[in-house]
């Protein structure tokens, strides 16, 4: 594209917009996302939200942020910290500048960098000239204004050309590591189809940008980041919960069956209820219900009447729903537990990640009451693991979790659309009517008993939360009974670890550490482990999509190496589950930040072990 | 497989052995059911039962049909799944004024406003019988139990205004000392299309007994109560015949003579101003008579029909779901 | 200590910077709230407010006096426990549609009919606010958001009725755009002991942009709302008077003129039969005005009196705490 | 008392009284219990109650059943089978006959054993004659019919006559065990002392019942159980319920301070409502909550406004508080949440007794939240522990729960009635107000946050769910506040392992063998630790009380075992945490049957262990 520099080939970089939530930074971030993916790179990507609706424009709790890692590697995290920020105003810059990379790239727009904006983000002196950002590569580029004369010929008031502010830092961006600006100028022609003076005011913002960048040389250096080679296919990006409600309809329809979703709405969750309340030709019922407690509890109405049924929420939610999920597992009903994990405990950080639910999945309802539990490792995955959980439930009539967060989802990567032949059909059939019918009756294989569906003729019978004698399934407070009943209960699930994958191992087999993980830290276990094996570091790594119960494998696996390492972003829920379950001594790593793992720091930490 | 044409009030009884306290309003109540069950033409295998915790909550157990004892103040919730589920299901739900006031009144509120066509029983038995007795939400004010040996102090609520709150479309009232009275109404309740919700005066014999004796004991009830009846007057009486009367600024009971006033009331369920069951609902003993029968009955969509006319209509719209489609959503890109 | 004679408006402002949209509602009901606290007289230390949870349950954290931001729809009872622990205190309840009467339907209901002594201040903006909007238990049938794509199926609730079936104490309605009718009302509230309950019609201007409008915008406000005051009948409109009238059968609205019929309403929020504020409940616009100030306001013991009551009573019976008795209670014997 | 037979001299005796629910039977044990208590026995009891409030008279499903254990040595449980039976009718000769042991006494009313009542008890023979009762010393005596006689010059109602049928049935056991009926008969003259006609029945019923076992000589043998050596002191026999319930009111006189208790009612817990909402003059506020989410909400609002507060519930209703306890635990409030167990998990079985919410009291809530546990281990340790944690909430500012359950709650035992001025002072303080206040300052000590409370002028601040600045407590989103913020949620509790009694041993501390168990097991496991050491086993025993933590030497403890056996009611919970926290493999012992463990079968499990 451009002539006038030389561009520096690049194996990766990533790159973090980020300015006031007004300033449109999460589209800004998705059309680079975009381009670079159509582009052929791998990518990654994470959006940070104000905890706010809206908070007041230009302080930092107002900030908005979207960091995409594109590659042309394959990469598994959107990355630690950006090698380019573009911060829209003072708030953006204290937000954000920490995590620059030393001797990172800076772009900010000069214009915001009023006295009353550094007010708003309590600055006491101008950072870009106090001294504070020496440690950057910093490019000051009055946007405002430069937007304002671009779009000056459209005639557009004011506010309206403020609002054009991110496609010019877009196209500078886009300049920067060499993007074709097509897709975003298609783009920017279908979504503004009815306001054609906006269309062209975006439009010509970008181009502006994309100009500016290239004839006034504020660049040294640019950059330029090949494709990657992906397995060849038609690819989307795709967030945590859209893979999940898309894999929730593609069970619905591999089950053929109608699928119920009683949910109350929460963050981070809260979206895969939008996304499946469009999806109503699907024969998919929403049910926003006016609390957790209903929502779970319609479900287990739903499943007990033939429906595949779903419930989700976040931590908080779980909670209430609680003494309803051992309903389901007393009833032994089929159902799915979404927890799309955040900050905790109790209100905690709604809109940061972590994974600290772990033990309450496990073990957080009265008596003893096992379900199943899964964890998706990435957000495509999320589509896989939603239809695992149906398979699983209905296969063995039991509550099912995922655990996924809101790293997951609400980051996106590029997912290959797998063909619909491609996937495994649900097998799921009701009792049919016969004389001998015993509601509690199990398969001798899954230990599972029949679903028997009101409608059907002759089944009719009464199933409730008490103990049930084994077979009729009537109320019984028999002690041997109870006994028995629990341990059926257990046995259950635990015969599923032979239904699942095996944990496999990745990096250095032969090394004499492993490190464990589960659920959404893959991506930076997995690249910390990369990098580590890269620079000599003999490590192997696996990961947990089953939780509960662990594959068979597992003991055997953990049994080769001397030792395990457990890494995760709770103070220490795995590393419990491993040591209660399996008895081995291990070395723990935690961060508890609100965050996604920092690759680095894990390597370090690794590499600091005796 | 429809045997329903010719079932009977046994067909509709369990095996199992009922276990309430000798003496109990529920049997009436259990009995009224079955009757009406034989009566309605569903067959068994459509029909399903569901209920909190309580006394009253063992219900299900005693129908042989589908039934789900569930958890505590949890039915609607429950309830509103299955008939979301399955529309063609006559689904009831079985409840307690602890369980459908106390920890589950807000579903309560919640299934009536969205008018999910279930058939609510709400047991009123004035106290905790399950747990031996504490008072509840609709117990009198200063009644001694195990919980309040000083009395309680808490101001009962009434079931009816609170359904008639949650912009209920059938609301009604009878009495366990009426087996003919609770099967019409529950027959009503069966037919109407949207949440049918009535309260049952329960005598529960061995924490409340009697409590309701002043009302519908068969000496006084023709003098404490008055059957609601649709273009009938609101007169009651043994003897003397009294009326209801609507003054201008309030209910007035006044002997019906030559020379009684204007505005005896004309009972009409289906009045639309709300206005009109909610006066009907603040008769309480003493000071008026207890109104029994069908309080308000409207016609409104239900929830399950609304939602699966979305449904029909976005198949329609969008066409049948493809997951391909679905699958492709948005940007996607070839690599390779 | 009791600096609270001379306190302003601004000692009432926390250190927080407030994080509410732009242009919402919010502002102006917290202005009106740190106004009337300073005209209250009760000193900031004995003044806590608790909320629950949404946009308008940040409240606490920009009042300079205690506050507990807790959990979703739970402020009720939690503020049942802080006024039972201290009767003392000025307790003000700060909730939203779905916060009040979503998920926390339930507890409103209990708090009203205990009347404990705090003021619930509920800010019905229509719509979940905190979770980016969704359709809420008021929102408007049809309703499109994202978790109702194809418009909301579910019949709204009136928060004023379900307060009356709650059998609330004092009952009222104000709006954010009317920052002198706010303060009258909250002081009204303040100064009633037991429950007060104040819906607040508030505007959401990022999800649910001036769905008052209709009703409280300066053009129309004259003839679309009607401001109840005691001893006044219901008039209103700006150019042509009119009237609400009972006549009977229900209520019509009618122009004011020599020829009116009987039966003009004439506002009354002592009235202690239910059927008069539930009247008043049940006008809603379009059909009717609005009406907005206190419908309900009667005297009935709170809960803590009551409770406190029973403690100063025990005690006179029982003589003080004796921890020597209460060991020895019952049988006892002795060995060795 | 009698002179016609010899009397054996028993150590011990187990007696059960089983009947309809009508039959008065609980009220026979109790009278049983106090006349041996006076003799000076020790005693432990245990009531069984049907799950119905009335169910079908003469059903199985309505038998009500007392046992008592008595000694004349030091003992710890009712006993694991009854050695004497008195069944009233067919349905509790079946309900209860499994338990009694090999060649035990049964005692039937012959005059029971119609037709009609064996068919209500679902016999098709007789058992009395079709030798289905041959392994037991049977006394069959029409109790019926004799008590109507003995009766009949007070001119009773048939109706009335036979409600003395107990009385007279009370008046054979103590003759067979030589007690002396004046108690018994002072309390009846009180008990009715307005129906002296009723009064008069049951006295002439209990007399005669206990000449005609006299003068009929139907015993061969007759038994006496001396006194046991027990402390010197009063004594009161107590329940569990009763002692907590004394114990939160003597925790609220010790701190000065009002108690708040909110609660819903819930088998097994409603007891102590009951007995907490007759102390009124104890300034103890008691409050019926619509649900147990406001109970506990409304307990952590009076605990915000200065009050002891403390929310009491069973299993389920913990799912429910969950959600609101995570917000004490951030907030850093006292409160003490009762749990009184009872099988689940669902409604379960909620008049039987279990140990399976222990990892719900520890991992049940979203995010990381670790709470203080505590589990007393007999009846009266309610009263030690319902202080304690009223010590540790305060003291810590942590929510604090107790683990009773339906065993301990309903049992009874001997209690040491204590001297009030012998009870440790909790010493609780406001903050006072002074102008660096800062909400969330701690403790250096013990990490706690000061408690201040509404009220106190110029300590006006706001608390609530959302993470909290360390310090200052307002709404942080910052990620090292929150992992500090974390850790010292954590270590807070960890903390308390040095403040609390160091763990125990007991019984042969020089084993191989440790048996660990927590809780309401105690008595059986001392039990049978003190039999087997007896019978040549070597074997140590420890009894936590303490959960979370553990006392600081209990992985000392444990490093001098080979082998430890954990012991308890639930499918492995306490092992969890034991091999979770200490890394040490166990040998589990499990018996989930809504009962206490059986000492013989632990004993014989131990002794079969290789
Ligand atoms: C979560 C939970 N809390 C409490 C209970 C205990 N409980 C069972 S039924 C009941 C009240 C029953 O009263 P009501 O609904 O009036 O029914 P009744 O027994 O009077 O028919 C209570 C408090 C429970 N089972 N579950
Ligand atoms: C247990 C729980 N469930 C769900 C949520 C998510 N949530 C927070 S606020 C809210 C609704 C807020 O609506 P409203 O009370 O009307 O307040 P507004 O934001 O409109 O002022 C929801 C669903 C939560 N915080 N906790
Ligand atoms: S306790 Fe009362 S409500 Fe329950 S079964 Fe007995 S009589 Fe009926
Ligand atoms: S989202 Fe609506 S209610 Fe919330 S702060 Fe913004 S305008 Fe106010
Ligand atoms: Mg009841
Ligand atoms: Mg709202």
């Amino acid at each position: 594209m451009s002539k006038t520099v030389e561009r520096t080939l690049l194996e990766n970089a990533i790159v973090r917009f980020s300015g006031d939530s007004g300033d449109g930074m999460q589209l800004t971030g998705t059309q680079f996302t975009t381009t670079s993916a159509n582009l052929g790179n791998d990518i990654a990507t994470f959006p940070d939200f104000p905890a706010e609706i809206r908070a007041p424009a230009g302080t930092v709790p107002g900030v908005s942020g979207f960091q995409i890692h594109f590659s042309s590697r394959d990469i598994h995290t959107p990355g630690d910290r950006p090698s380019v920020l573009i911060a829209m105003n003072p708030a953006a810059l204290k937000a954000n500048i920490d995590d620059l990379e030393n001797g990172g790239l800076l772009i900010v727009n000069s214009d915001a960098f009023s006295k009353a904006n550094l007010k708003k983000a309590d600055y006491e002196t101008n950072p870009l000239e106090d001294g504070s950002v020496e440690r950057y590569r910093v490019i000051k580029i009055p946007i405002t204004e430069l937007t304002h004369r671009a779009v000056e010929e459209t005639g557009l008031a004011k506010k309206e050309a403020d609002r054009c502010k991110n496609f010019y830092a877009l196209g500078i961006v886009y300049y920067l590591f060499d993007r074709n600006m097509n897709l975003t100028l298609d783009w920017i022609n279908r979504k503004f189809a009815k306001r054609p003076e906006i269309a062209a005011a975006n439009r010509l913002a970008l181009i502006a940008g994309n100009s500016y960048a290239d004839t006034t040389e504020i660049f040294t250096t640019a950059y330029s980041v090949p494709p990657a080679s992906l397995t060849k296919g038609k690819y989307r990006s795709i967030t945590g919960n859209q893979a999940t409600a898309i894999g929730f309809a593609a069970a619905a329809k591999l089950a053929k069956r109608t699928l119920f979703y009683g949910s109350y709405p929460i963050t981070p969750a809260s979206d895969v209820l939008h996304e499946l309340a469009a999806l109503r030709h699907f024969d998919i019922q929403t049910f926003q219900a006016e609390d957790e407690i209903a929502a779970v509890c319609a479900a287990i109405g739903a499943a007990f009447a033939g429906s595949l049924a779903l419930t989700g929420t976040s931590g908080p939610g779980v909670c209430l729903k609680s003494e309803a999920i051992n309903l389901a597992i007393m009833t032994e009903l089929p159902l799915v537990i979404l927890n799309v994990q955040r900050a905790g405990p109790s209100t905690g950080m709604p809109t940061k990640t972590e994974q600290s639910d772990l033990l309450q999945a496990m073990f957080g309802r009265n008596g003893d009451s096992p379900v199943v539990i899964l964890a998706p490792a990435t957000p495509a995955e999320c589509f896989t693991y939603a239809i695992e959980s149906i398979r699983i439930a209905t296969k063995y009539m039991v509550p099912v979790f995922i655990l996924s967060d809101g790293y997951l989802a609400n980051g996106a990567e590029p997912w290959r659309i797998p063909d619909e032949n491609d996937l495994p059909h649900i097998p799921v059939s009701n009792v049919a009517a016969h004389s001998e019918f015993l509601p509690f009756e199990r398969n001798p294989e899954t230990l599972a008993r029949g679903w028997a569906v009101p409608g059907t003729a002759g089944l009719e019978h009464r199933i409730g939360g008490l103990e049930k004698s084994d077979g009729k399934g009537n109320i019984s407070y028999d002690p041997d009974n109870h006994e028995r009943m629990t341990h059926y209960r257990k046995e259950k699930v635990a015969r599923i670890a032979h239904d699942v994958p095996p944990l496999e191992v990745y990096g250095d087999e032969t090394a004499d550490t492993l490190i464990l993980g589960w659920g959404g830290t893959y991506g930076s276990i997995f690249t910390a482990v990369e990098w580590l094996n890269q620079h000599g570091v003999k490590l192997a790594g696996a990961h947990f999509r089953y939780l509960n119960p662990f594959p068979a494998n597992t003991q055997d696996i953990m049994r080769q190496y001397k030792r395990v390492i457990v890494a995760e972003i709770n103070t220490g829920q795995l590393d419990w589950l491993i040591k209660g379950q399996f008895n081995i001594p291990t070395t723990p790593y935690q961060q508890v930040r609100g965050k996604p793992l920092l690759v680095s720091d894990l390597c370090e930490f690794i590499q600091g072990l005796k | 497989m429809t045997e329903s044409a010719t079932l009977q009030k046994k067909d509709f009884q369990s095996d199992q052995i009922v276990r309430w306290c000798p003496g109990c309003g529920d049997y009436a109540i259990l009995s009224a059911v079955q009757g009406v069950m034989a009566e309605l033409g569903v067959p068994r295998e459509n029909i399903v039962f569901i209920s909190g915790i309580g006394c009253s909550s063992r219900f299900p157990y005693y129908m042989n049909t589908y039934g789900f004892h569930t958890i505590h103040g949890r039915a609607p919730a429950l309830a509103t799944g299955v008939k979301l589920a399955n529309p063609n299901l006559s689904v009831w739900v079985i409840t307690g004024d602890g369980d459908g006031l106390s920890i589950g009144g807000n579903h309560l509120l919640h299934v009536l406003r969205r008018n999910i066509d279930v058939n609510i029983l709400l047991f009123n038995n004035k106290v905790y019988g399950l747990t031996k007795g504490q008072y509840s939400p609709t117990s009198d004010q200063g009644m001694k139990t195990k919980s309040s040996p000083d009395g309680a102090i808490e101001y009962p609520i009434n079931p009816i205004r609170v359904a008639l709150a949650a912009e209920a479309s059938f609301v009604a009232r009878t009495y366990d000392a009426n087996i003919k009275h609770m099967a019409e109404v529950f027959m009503e309740a069966a037919q109407h299309k949207g949440t049918s919700f009535v309260e049952i005066l329960q005598n529960c014999v061995i924490f409340n007994k009697d409590v309701f004796d002043d009302v519908y004991d068969r000496k006084v009830r023709d003098d404490h109560m008055i059957h609601l009846a649709d273009g009938e007057p609101l007169i009651f009486g043994s003897e003397e015949k009294k009326g209801v009367f609507f003054t201008g600024s309030g209910l007035t009971v006044q002997k019906i003579s030559d020379s009684s006033p204007e505005g005896l009331m004309v009972h009409n369920s289906k009045e639309h101003a709300p206005f009109y069951p909610n006066m009907l609902a603040s008769m309480e003993y003493p000071a008026y008579p207890v109104p029994v029968g069908v309080f308000k009955r409207i016609a409104r969509p239900t929830y399950e029909t609304m939602l699966h006319d979305q449904i029909k209509v976005a198949k329609q719209r969008k066409g049948d779901a493809s997951l391909k489609k679905l699958f492709h959503a948005g940007e996607t890109w070839d690599i390779g």
